[in-house]
Formats: structure tokens, sequence, C-alpha cells
């Protein structure tokens, strides 16, 4: 899909090709600039070498013409990048009137999204093509910053208050969403995708309830709207083994001995985590005792089963190791 | 050595007499920002308090801090504090001043929080 | 550097050395004034934002103490300058007097200033789990220092502010951040001038100080009033915000 | 290593008899010296070991991000790593760095003084940034830091689980060395100069260092303030920033940003001074626009006041406030961009040689100009919607500090290590190591703009697969820059034992500093020096020894010609 050496992010919102062109711009003036310096340094530097020991330069010392002339020029030159950007800004900043609109949740390390009808989302976001969207955001702890960058748009999302930023997608696609105000531990997987859909099949999808949506699908989304997402990470790196190929492997205990993950072993570790502890975990996790009907353990369940086919990580996941030592 | 300007510069002594004179006017100030509190001026209430408070401080720097007698780099110094202070006070309340958010709420923007439908329900 | 006298190594005369020290605290001084306005900053934008929540914290700090610690400090600054002059015309006798009539002012200022704290602690006013701006409306017989007058005067003024701010309690505890953080900071750069003081009494009465050498009296002089300035903005700003409902 | 030898058959210099490194022995010489000279080696020796504490930091942070999930540390490992390297760098490094060393050191000869206005005040400030510094390190070892070396608010106050308290103390604490040795230098320049040492005859190094004692004294009280009160959220449960009570994270960052801003002009200004003395010696020509470049300083260290909330545009600031502080920013490129243009105009007409602190100034030329004109895409708000808290802002920041600072610093100490040791650096290693900087530096840095652009936000501990390449790049080119800060630690190390003895001026430069003695004595001068020339004038100081035409030339060569 893209060059080895990517350069420009996908434009996909009214403001990406603007954004892009007043910093090409300011790219170009840029490097006429800096060009110019090099170049006449570089000459200088050839041009007036030292050729005997003893040389001095000559005595010119200044010329007021001269500093008038590089003061001014650069001034007018930033002047017109301040009222372009300005322009940009302001219109970013400025919602137009008949938006849609959708509320964003930050917390520590996840986002919640909900579009107007009340539909619920996590870590996704699906909007249609060439609407005015208007997201209007607030944190539940720390600062964070939700940032689409082939939307070319961020802002930040401050506890205590609510800020809100508008784009109009303007090509269909799956574009990365990001936190881009470091909030803490898992900053760097708190993002998602932003789904530009038709408008026809967005009103689809937004009419389509929960209920009738396959087992896997409900506990991929149960994984994250629990947060298990945020300890259990895939490539291992988290607080709690990834989940990656468990399904069915043997686990090795904080004891020594090991257990094959199976539905019943699964069960247990949602209901009464604290009853087996993964080797070189600490127990951490909270009991979800009451708070996960049977259907969602069976919809969680399933979505770890589908994990199997997922890749291992070499560090972090819990499996016995083929020579792990049976009790 | 250097600065020459100011080595003519000698002490100023200030009388007793002085010294006197102002506490007394700063006491009968202090007098006064505690009436004035007293008496409902609506918003201006906050003004006469720091306006009688600046010149207490005004009378302290002058006389008990001699600066009314010091060479005129002294003066500078002050006068570049109080202009960095109204930088730091200014500047940044001119954000708060014209802070509106989506609803054309000013800050604090935490009004009628409840308007907005949560979706943490 | 070796020292001749009063004139140190690194000066060639003491005029010179005299110039020198007295702008170095000058401009030490302009230091402390943005030292303290980033705290005046923070006053300022959350006493504009809960005026009701930092009126009714106003209103139970006692105007008494206040305006009697504020009398306190500007004699004291009176009786420094007094010390500086003394300094000045070389009355060897009259300086440490003076000298010891501000330190005793400035430890009336500290007394007082901790009979305030104590009561604070005492009506659960301190930012944190255990603040309550309700606590002596609620609690009448806990707060025995307080009158059945004062009590019903208090909740009045309570219940008004309430009616204003729903959220008067976290508010509330903003203002006496603001309060306890400022007091706070002033009653450090006093006992730190303080200690100043006492080195300059024991240096007074050896003896040290001449009409040609007292620049560290002149020092400590500057140091102390401009405590004081910060003093007379902090009393109105935390004791008199609302006072005329 | 002592390839360069004296040449030409001249008798070999030898150190004075008596200079303030032997003036007296014992560990109590040092620690309770009041000289300053003395005090700014004490300076050299604390911050190279928090550079080099940050220099581990950083290299564990490019090692870690060789792949995108990173297996090396753990998110939380990661996240102290990425703090606790910026707090090292900046607070104990950049900050102090020139001023606190080169500036100790040369303030006083270059004005013609015996020492700073305050000597004991000077040795107390940098008690307080060791006392400082402890704290610091204390909190990297019991527990580490993780809230980002701008501290925003509540993560820091209420949700961080890391060593905050000792570290935000220390770094308090230190801030007062700062405020010291800031009000230090502004006294001393203002009472101390020497006879006929006017305002306009100071050294443009001078003139750098007051402009960033302005920044440093009135500066940084806020963030002592800021700091503490943060603190006192954290440990007293007091609120100032707190949304839980109504407060505002947001003021906060105003208050942060107030001294955070300025503060990066105190460390570029005094590198600019650095490049202000080096480019006319080796160019051995006055420099172009003398007042001009003075008065930039100044304006630097005046407007960079009023530009602060352009780190905050996207904090859902007002956007009028917004407008009025981009303007400002755009101002603010004016002053750096005349300091640009007349150091290469400065270049023309001159005989320029190419010896190392001449090759770090070209250096310093090419990374600050790439850096200064990316600050533009930032101030522009709107491109600082997108590049704005992403690898953009990393890559510009680097470019202004090692790029800029640094460069200039290490220019610096080459071009007065014979001043400050009496002897001279291998100069073949030397301009070796200037090279391998320069190329590291892009190396590293150059991908990070391109990361930037694509969208790959700060702080990151994982990243999408897409942005690989680039961080594989990265990663190469700081190990080599890596290497080439290894190297002047230890050749110059060396030098100031072994290297060749350099005599009291070998460039020749036409600073007061060079009259005196290499190493100086510990008063600085036998005798209070009158000034009679204008700065940078090498036409008239026969002392020099330069073949000035229309004088009888070629008496003398330069008191230690090489190359």
């Amino acid at each position: 899909m893209q060059s080895p050496l990517p350069f420009f992010p996908e434009q996909a919102s009214n403001f990406a090709g603007n954004v892009d062109a007043l910093f090409l711009f300011i790219l170009m003036t840029c490097l006429f600039f800096a060009v110019l310096v090099t170049v006449l340094a570089i000459y200088a530097a050839f041009k007036y070498r030292r050729t005997s020991p003893g040389e001095v330069g000559s005595t010119v010392h200044g010329n007021t013409l001269l500093e008038v002339g590089w003061t001014v020029i650069p001034l007018v030159i930033a002047l017109g990048m301040f009222s372009w950007g300005a322009v940009l800004y302001v219109n970013y900043r400025t919602a137009p009137k008949d938006t849609l609109d959708i509320y964003v949740v930050g917390k520590q390390w996840m986002w919640k999204l909900q579009q107007p009808n009340g539909k619920r989302e996590i870590n996704e976001l699906h909007v249609p093509l060439n609407r005015d969207i208007k997201l209007i955001m607030g944190s539940e702890d720390v600062i964070h910053d939700f940032y689409v960058p082939a939307f070319r748009v961020k802002m930040d999302v401050v506890p205590g208050r609510y800020n809100t930023m508008w784009f109009r997608p303007t090509k269909i696609g799956k574009y990365h969403f990001f936190c881009s105000q470091y909030c803490g531990t898992n900053h760097a997987v708190m993002g998602g995708y932003v789904t530009v859909m038709d408008p026809a099949e967005y009103a689809a999808w937004l009419s389509d309830e929960a209920g009738n949506v396959d087992p896997v699908s409900a506990g991929e989304k149960l994984f994250t709207q629990l947060a298990c997402v945020t300890c259990h990470i895939g490539n291992g790196t988290g607080r709690a083994p990834s989940l990656n190929g468990v399904y069915g492997a043997k686990v090795l205990l904080s004891d020594g001995s090991t257990v094959t993950a199976d539905d019943a072993y699964i069960r247990e570790s949602i209901l009464q985590p604290k009853a087996k502890i993964v080797a070189g975990y600490q127990p951490v996790m909270p009991t979800f005792q009451g708070l996960v009907s049977e259907e969602q353990i069976l919809n969680l369940t399933a979505y770890i089963k589908s994990l199997q086919s997922q890749p291992v990580p070499a560090k972090g996941a819990g499996i016995a190791p083929a020579s792990a030592g049976k009790k | 050595m250097a600065d020459h300007e100011h080595a003519e510069h000698t002490e100023h002594i200030v009388p007793p007499r002085t010294y006197m004179i102002i506490i007394f006017s700063l006491l009968c100030l202090t007098a006064a920002t505690v009436a004035a509190a007293y008496v409902n001026l609506g918003p201006l209430n906050i003004v006469v308090a720091l306006v009688i408070a600046t010149m207490k401080a005004t009378l302290v720097v002058l006389f008990f801090m001699h600066a009314k007698y010091s060479p005129k780099r002294t003066k500078l110094v002050i006068m570049a504090g109080i202009f960095w202070l109204a930088i730091l006070l200014f500047m940044t309340l001119s954000d708060y001043a014209s802070r509106v958010d989506y609803r054309g709420i000013r800050y604090p923007m935490t009004q009628n929080i409840a308007l907005v439908p949560s979706p943490r329900a | 550097m070796h020292r001749t006298g009063a004139l140190f190594g690194q000066f060639e005369t003491l005029e010179q050395q005299k110039d020198t020290a007295s702008l170095g605290m000058w401009i030490f001084l302009v230091t402390e004034v943005m030292f303290f306005g980033g705290i005046m900053l923070a006053y300022t934008i959350n006493r504009h934002t809960y005026f009701h929540a930092f009126a009714m914290g106003s209103k139970t700090l006692s105007l008494t103490l206040g305006g009697t610690n504020t009398v306190v400090l500007l004699a004291s600054s009176f009786t420094m300058a007094m010390g500086v002059w003394s300094a000045q015309v070389g009355k060897k006798k009259l300086l440490p007097v003076f000298l010891t009539l501000t330190i005793v002012l400035g430890f009336v200022f500290f007394g007082i200033k901790y009979v305030e704290y104590a009561q604070k602690f005492h009506h659960h006013l301190v930012p944190g789990r255990n603040f309550d701006i309700t606590y002596c409306v609620n609690n009448p017989t806990r707060c025995e220092d307080m009158s059945a007058e004062e009590i019903k005067a208090e909740r009045v003024e309570l219940e008004e502010a309430q009616a204003a701010d729903p959220d008067l309690n976290a508010h509330a505890q903003l203002y006496y951040s603001a309060y306890f953080g400022m007091t706070g900071l002033h009653a450090l750069h006093m006992i730190i001038g303080a200690g100043l003081l006492f080195w300059l009494l024991g240096q007074s009465l050896k003896g040290r100080f001449s009409p040609e050498w007292n620049t560290p009296v002149d020092l400590v002089g500057l140091y102390w009033h401009f405590v004081d300035i910060v003093w007379i903005y902090l009393f109105p700003l935390l004791y008199l915000i609302d006072r005329h409902n | 290593m002592s390839t360069v030898s004296t040449t030409m058959g001249e008798p070999a210099l030898k150190l004075p008899e008596k200079h303030y490194l032997n003036a007296s022995y014992g560990i109590r010489s040092w620690l309770l010296t009041t000289d300053h000279k003395r005090i700014a080696l004490l300076y050299l020796a604390s911050v190279t070991f928090f550079f080099f504490i940050g220099g581990f930091f950083a290299m564990m942070i490019r090692l870690h991000l060789l792949t995108p999930s990173g297996y090396l540390l753990s998110a939380d490992t990661y996240n102290r790593m990425f703090t606790m390297h910026g707090v090292a760098m900046i607070f104990f490094f950049l900050i102090p760095s020139i001023p606190a060393v080169l500036g100790n050191f040369l303030i006083p000869l270059m004005i013609g003084a015996k020492d700073l206005a305050f000597p004991k005040i000077n040795l107390l400030s940098w008690y307080i940034y060791i006392i400082g510094g402890c704290f610091t390190l204390y909190s990297m070892v019991s527990g580490g830091l993780d809230t980002g070396w701008t501290f925003y608010t509540p993560l820091s106050t209420v949700y961080s689980n890391s060593a905050v308290a000792p570290a935000v103390v220390g770094i308090f604490i230190t801030g007062f060395s700062s405020i010291l040795t800031g009000l230090n230098f502004l006294v001393t320049v203002h009472t101390m100069r020497a006879p006929g040492m006017t305002w306009f005859r100071l050294p443009l190094f001078v003139w750098a260092h007051y402009a960033t004692s302005v920044v440093m004294i009135l500066g940084t009280p806020v963030v002592a303030i800021t700091l503490a009160l943060a603190a006192m959220e954290r440990l007293f449960g007091l609120g100032f920033f707190n949304p839980a009570m109504g407060g505002d994270p947001i003021l906060f960052q105003h208050l942060f940003w107030f001294y955070s801003h300025p503060a990066v002009y105190i460390m570029i200004l005094p590198s600019m001074g650095v490049i202000s003395e080096l480019i006319p010696t080796f160019a051995r020509k006055k420099l172009f626009g003398y007042h001009f470049v003075a008065a930039a300083s100044l304006a630097i260290a005046v407007i960079g006041f009023l530009v602060w909330t352009h780190h905050m545009f996207l904090t859902g600031q007002s956007t009028y406030a917004a407008l009025a502080f981009s303007f400002l920013t755009f101002l603010v490129a004016i002053p750096s961009a005349v300091k640009v243009f007349n150091w290469t105009a400065t270049l023309f007409g001159g005989s320029i040689s190419f010896d190392t602190p001449m090759l770090y100034a070209f250096g310093f030329l090419g990374l600050f100009l790439i850096g200064g004109l990316t600050g533009l895409f930032l101030g522009c708000l709107g491109v600082d919607m997108h590049v704005h808290d992403t690898y953009f802002v990393v890559a510009h920041f680097h470019y202004i500090m090692v790029g800029g600072a640094v460069m200039g610093y290490l220019g610096g100490l080459h071009f007065w290590w014979p001043k400050i040791t009496g002897r001279m650096y291998p100069e073949w290693l030397a301009r070796i190591a200037a090279l391998v900087l320069f190329v590291g530096f892009n190396l590293t840095f150059f991908p990070q703009f391109v990361l930037g652009y694509l969208g790959m936000p700060r702080r990151y501990h994982v990243y999408p697969p897409e942005f690989q390449v680039y961080n594989v790049m990265s990663t190469a080119g700081a190990s080599i820059l890596a290497v080439g800060y290894l190297l002047p630690m230890i050749y110059l190390t060396w030098a100031a034992f072994y290297g060749r003895v350099a005599g009291n001026n070998p460039w020749p430069a036409t600073g007061l500093e060079w009259t005196t003695a290499s190493p100086p004595p510990t008063e600085n001068f036998e005798v209070t020096p009158v000034v009679t020339w204008e700065a940078y004038d090498f036409h008239n100081r026969p002392e020099l020894g330069l073949d000035v035409p229309g004088t009888p030339s070629g008496v003398v060569a330069p008191a230690h010609g090489h190359d």
C-alpha cells in the first residue's frame, strides 16, 4: 500500500490537503533560506580560506541596509505563514453548524466513543463519508489527546472540561488514531481505528443491534470494554500474560505446576483470578464475579479461542515450555 | 569602575521623621482597606482593595526600601520586575478571558455539565 | 579572594562593593516577585472562577487576627527601617534594640499565624479527605471556640454560598489551598528573614556595623520589607474578599 | 596521539609557574573554593556526569524503539527512561552547561574582573545544584519518574505511581542554583567591568550571557513556584490545578511553559554567544553587525517570554490567545534569523581556518538552521494541528538543543580548553570527532521529522510497524552519536594532563581572556587591564603578531600558530 519510505500520511479529511499545502509552502520557503545560507557559507569557507598563518580578514564590519533588509524580509514572509496558519486554525476551532456529534471519553488507557443514537464503541470510531463530524471530548482521569494523522487533526482531552474538534472525512478507509498526549503507562497502546464508511453503510451499521453479532466479536468487544486488553497485551509486554495461542496450551503456574488452558480454566481465571497465578506475574487481576454474565464469559472464551492462531510472543505468554516440570 | 554614572552617588539617609509619617500612612491605609471591604461596591471592591494595597506597597518600596533615593539602575530593576509580572498575569488571563467552549459557555465550562449526554452511564 | 578590612578582594572600592551588593539584592527581590506571581496567578484564576467558594472561605478567617497581623508586620517593617537608619548614622547602641524589636514583632506574627492555622485544622478546613466546609455548622459542639451567633451567621452564609455553587465543598478547597500555600510560603520567607535578623543582631552586638559599612543591615532590611509587601497584598486578597454581605 | 608536536623549531612553551590549578592543593581547596574558574570546573565535572546519565537513558530509548513492539523494556520502564532522559538532560545538563561552565570561567576574564561579584554565592549555587541533583538521582533509583519532564498535572500530582516528589523537589532546588548564577552574572556585568570595557566593547559571549541571565532570574522563579504548587498537591493534597476540586490542569501548563519556553533560550543563547566568538576568531575578522547581534540576544530574551502558549495550541486554550501567541512566535524567529545572517556575512572577506572549534561553529550553523526553521512549522497554527506532540517536535527541539546548544558547548570547550587547562587537544582526533557528531546527529534526528509528519506520536514505547524504517535509521545514528560524544570526553581529559602546552593565545583571539596566562592566575590578571580596543578587532592589536596590511608585517609568527 505504501512505499518503503513514506513521507506523507494519507489525506483523508477536508483539512489534510490544506495542512499539507501549508506545510509544503513553509518547507519550500525554509529550504530556500537554508540552501541560501548553506551555499553562501560553503562558498565563503572556500573562497576566503586562510592562505598564510598570519593573514587577517577585511575590516568590513556591518551594513545597516543589509541588516534592515534581512530583518524585514523574513518578517514579511513569517507574517504570511502566520496568516495562512491562522485561517486554517480558526476554521478548525470553529465547527460548522450542522455536525454529527460524537461523544468521546478518554481514560487510562482506552477510548470510549458514543454515536448520536447511543451506540457505543471502544477504541473504534465509525463515521460517514463527507459529513461534518464533531467530537465532544472529556477525560475521566488525566489529559489525553485524540489524534488522527490521516485527518491532520488532534485535540487534547482535558479532565474537568469538554474540548471539541471537527473534521469532514473525504476518503473511505480505515485510519489509525492515537493518543498523542502522554498519559501514563500504556499511553502507546491507547489508540484504535477510525473507519470512514459510505453513508448508507454507516446508517446500516448504526442501526445494527449489538445482539446479533457473533460470539467472537462480542467477546473481542468485551475484552476491550472490560479493559482486559490493557494488561493482556498481545505482544506480551503487559502486566498480564499475552493470551495469543494460549487456548488449549499448557500454562506454567507460579507454584511450578502446569494446567491446560481449557474453557473451565478460563472461566475460573475470570471469576477467581487469584486461584491460579501464571508464573512470573503478580496477582493483580481483579475478580469479575458478578460483573460478567455467563453469556459474556462464553463470548470471552470464544474470543480467546480465536486468538489460538495469533503469533505467540517469545516472552510474556505464560505458556509452559515443552520441557516445563510436570508434577 | 564600570558604570561611572553612579560613582558620585552618595548614600541618602532618610530621617526617622519620614519613617514615622510613612508608618502612620500605612496604618491609615490598612484601616481604609478594611473599611472599604464592608461597603458593597460590587466588582469595584477588589479594585479598591488592590489600589490601596499598591499604594501601601509603593510607600514601602519608595521610603522604607529607599528606592526613591536609589540609582536609576535600581528603578529599572524594579520596573522590569513589575513588567514581567504583568506579562505573566495578563497574558495568561487573556486566555481565560477569551475561552469559549462549543456551547458558547465561557471558562470554566463545567456549568450545566449534565446537559451533555454522558457516555459513561 | 583576600579581604582588606570591609573590602572584598574582587572589588576595587567600597563604593563599587556597596553598589554591587544592593543591585544583587534588588535583582533577587525581582525573582521573589516572580515566585509569588505564580501562586498569585493561580489564586486569581481560581478566585475568579469560584467566587462564591472563595468568598465563603474568606469569611471563615478571623479579620481580627488577620488585621492584627497586618499591623504587627507593618510595625516590624518600621522598626527594621529604623534599624537601618541607626546603622547608617552610627548609633551602635540603638541598632540592636531595633533589630530585637523587629524579631519580637516577627514572632508575634508567627504566634498569631499559629493560632489561625490551628483553628483551621480544628475546623476541618484543611484540603484533603477530611475537608468539610460545613463541619462547624453541622457540629457546633466540636467548634467550641465559635459562639452561637458566629455559627448562626456562618450557617446563613453557607446556605447562600451553597445555593450559588452546589459544588462548594470541592471549590472551597481551592480557596484553602491558596490560603495555606500563600501564607505558608510567606511564613517560610519570614522564618528565613528571622534567621537573618538573628545573625544581624549577633553582628551588631559585636559592633560590626558602622556608617561606612552597613551593607548587611541594608540588604536584610530590603528583604524584610519585601516580605512585608507580600503580606500587604495577601491581607486583602485572603481576608477581605466579600465582607460586606 | 601527540602527532601535533611543536613545529618550525619553536622553543617548547611552558605553563606559568603559578596558576589557578596549582595555587593550592587538596580536596578542600576545591570544595571550598570561591575562585570562579575552579567552580566552573566543578560544574564541568557535574554536568558531564549528568550528560552521561541522560545519554545512557537515551541509548536505552533508541535501542528499545528498534522494533515496533519493543521487547527490550516494559512500558513502565520505557516511560521512566524517557522522563529521566529529559529531566537529566534539560535541568541538569543543558541549562547549567554553557552558563555555569564556560560562562562562569570566562565572564570575569572577558570583562577584566578578578572574580564574579559574589564568589561565595557562586560556590553556593554549585552546592545547591548538587543537592538538587542528589534528590533527582534519588528519585531515579527509588522508583523512577514516569510523568514526562513536563510534569503535566493531574498525571504527575494524582495518577503517577512513581517517585515524583523527590524529583520535583530536586528540580525546585536546582532552580535556585540557576537563579543565583544568573544574578551573579547580571551584577558582575553591570559593576565589575574593567576600565575602558564599555557596554559595546563587550564580547558577544557576554551579551548572550547577560540576556540568558535575564531569562534565568525572571523565568526560573516561576517554574519553582509551579513545581512547588505541584508538590503541595501531591504531598499535602492541596488543590491548585486538580480538576477534582474544579482546578484547571491547563493553568499548570501556562505556568510551566512561562519558564520552560524561555528556558529553551537559556540553552541556546549562550551557545549563540560561543558561536559569536568562534566565527570572528577563526575568520580573523570583526563580527558583522555587532550591535544587531547584541540587540538580537536581548530581543530573544524579551520576546521569548511572550510566546509560551505555543506549546498549548491544542489543549483547548482560547482561539484568540492562540492567534496572539502564534503571531509573537513568528516574531521571535526574526532575531535568530538576524544572527544567522550576520554570522554568515562575517565569513565573507575573512581569513577562515578550519580548526576544530570552527568546525563546530559550521556544524552549529547548519543544525541550528534546520532546528530554527522547523520551529516555524510548529509555531504555525495550521501545521501544529498535525505535528504537535509528534516526533516532529522531538526532532525540532533536539536540533536546537543538541544540534545547537551542545555543538556550541563542545565548540566552546575546544576553543577555551587551552585557556582552561593550558594545554592543546589533539587537533586531528578532534576534527574527526566533530565530523562523527555531525553525521551521527543528522542520521539520528532527521528521520524523526519524517516520522512526525507521518503521525508517530511522542513518548510511544510501541508503534505501528509502518514507522519502523525511520526508527531503525534513528537508532543507527544514535550509536554513531554516542561514539561522537565519548571521543571528546576521552581526549579532552587526556589533553588536560598530557596535551601540548598551548601558550597564552594560541589561535590568536582578541578577547581579554587571551591576554592573561594559560591557565590564568587565581586573580585572573596581574594588573587590572585597561581596554582600548573594540571587540574582535584584529587590525589594531599588534601584539597578536598578525600580518595586517599597511603595517610592518610579519614581525613574528602568531604566539603559537599551528595548522
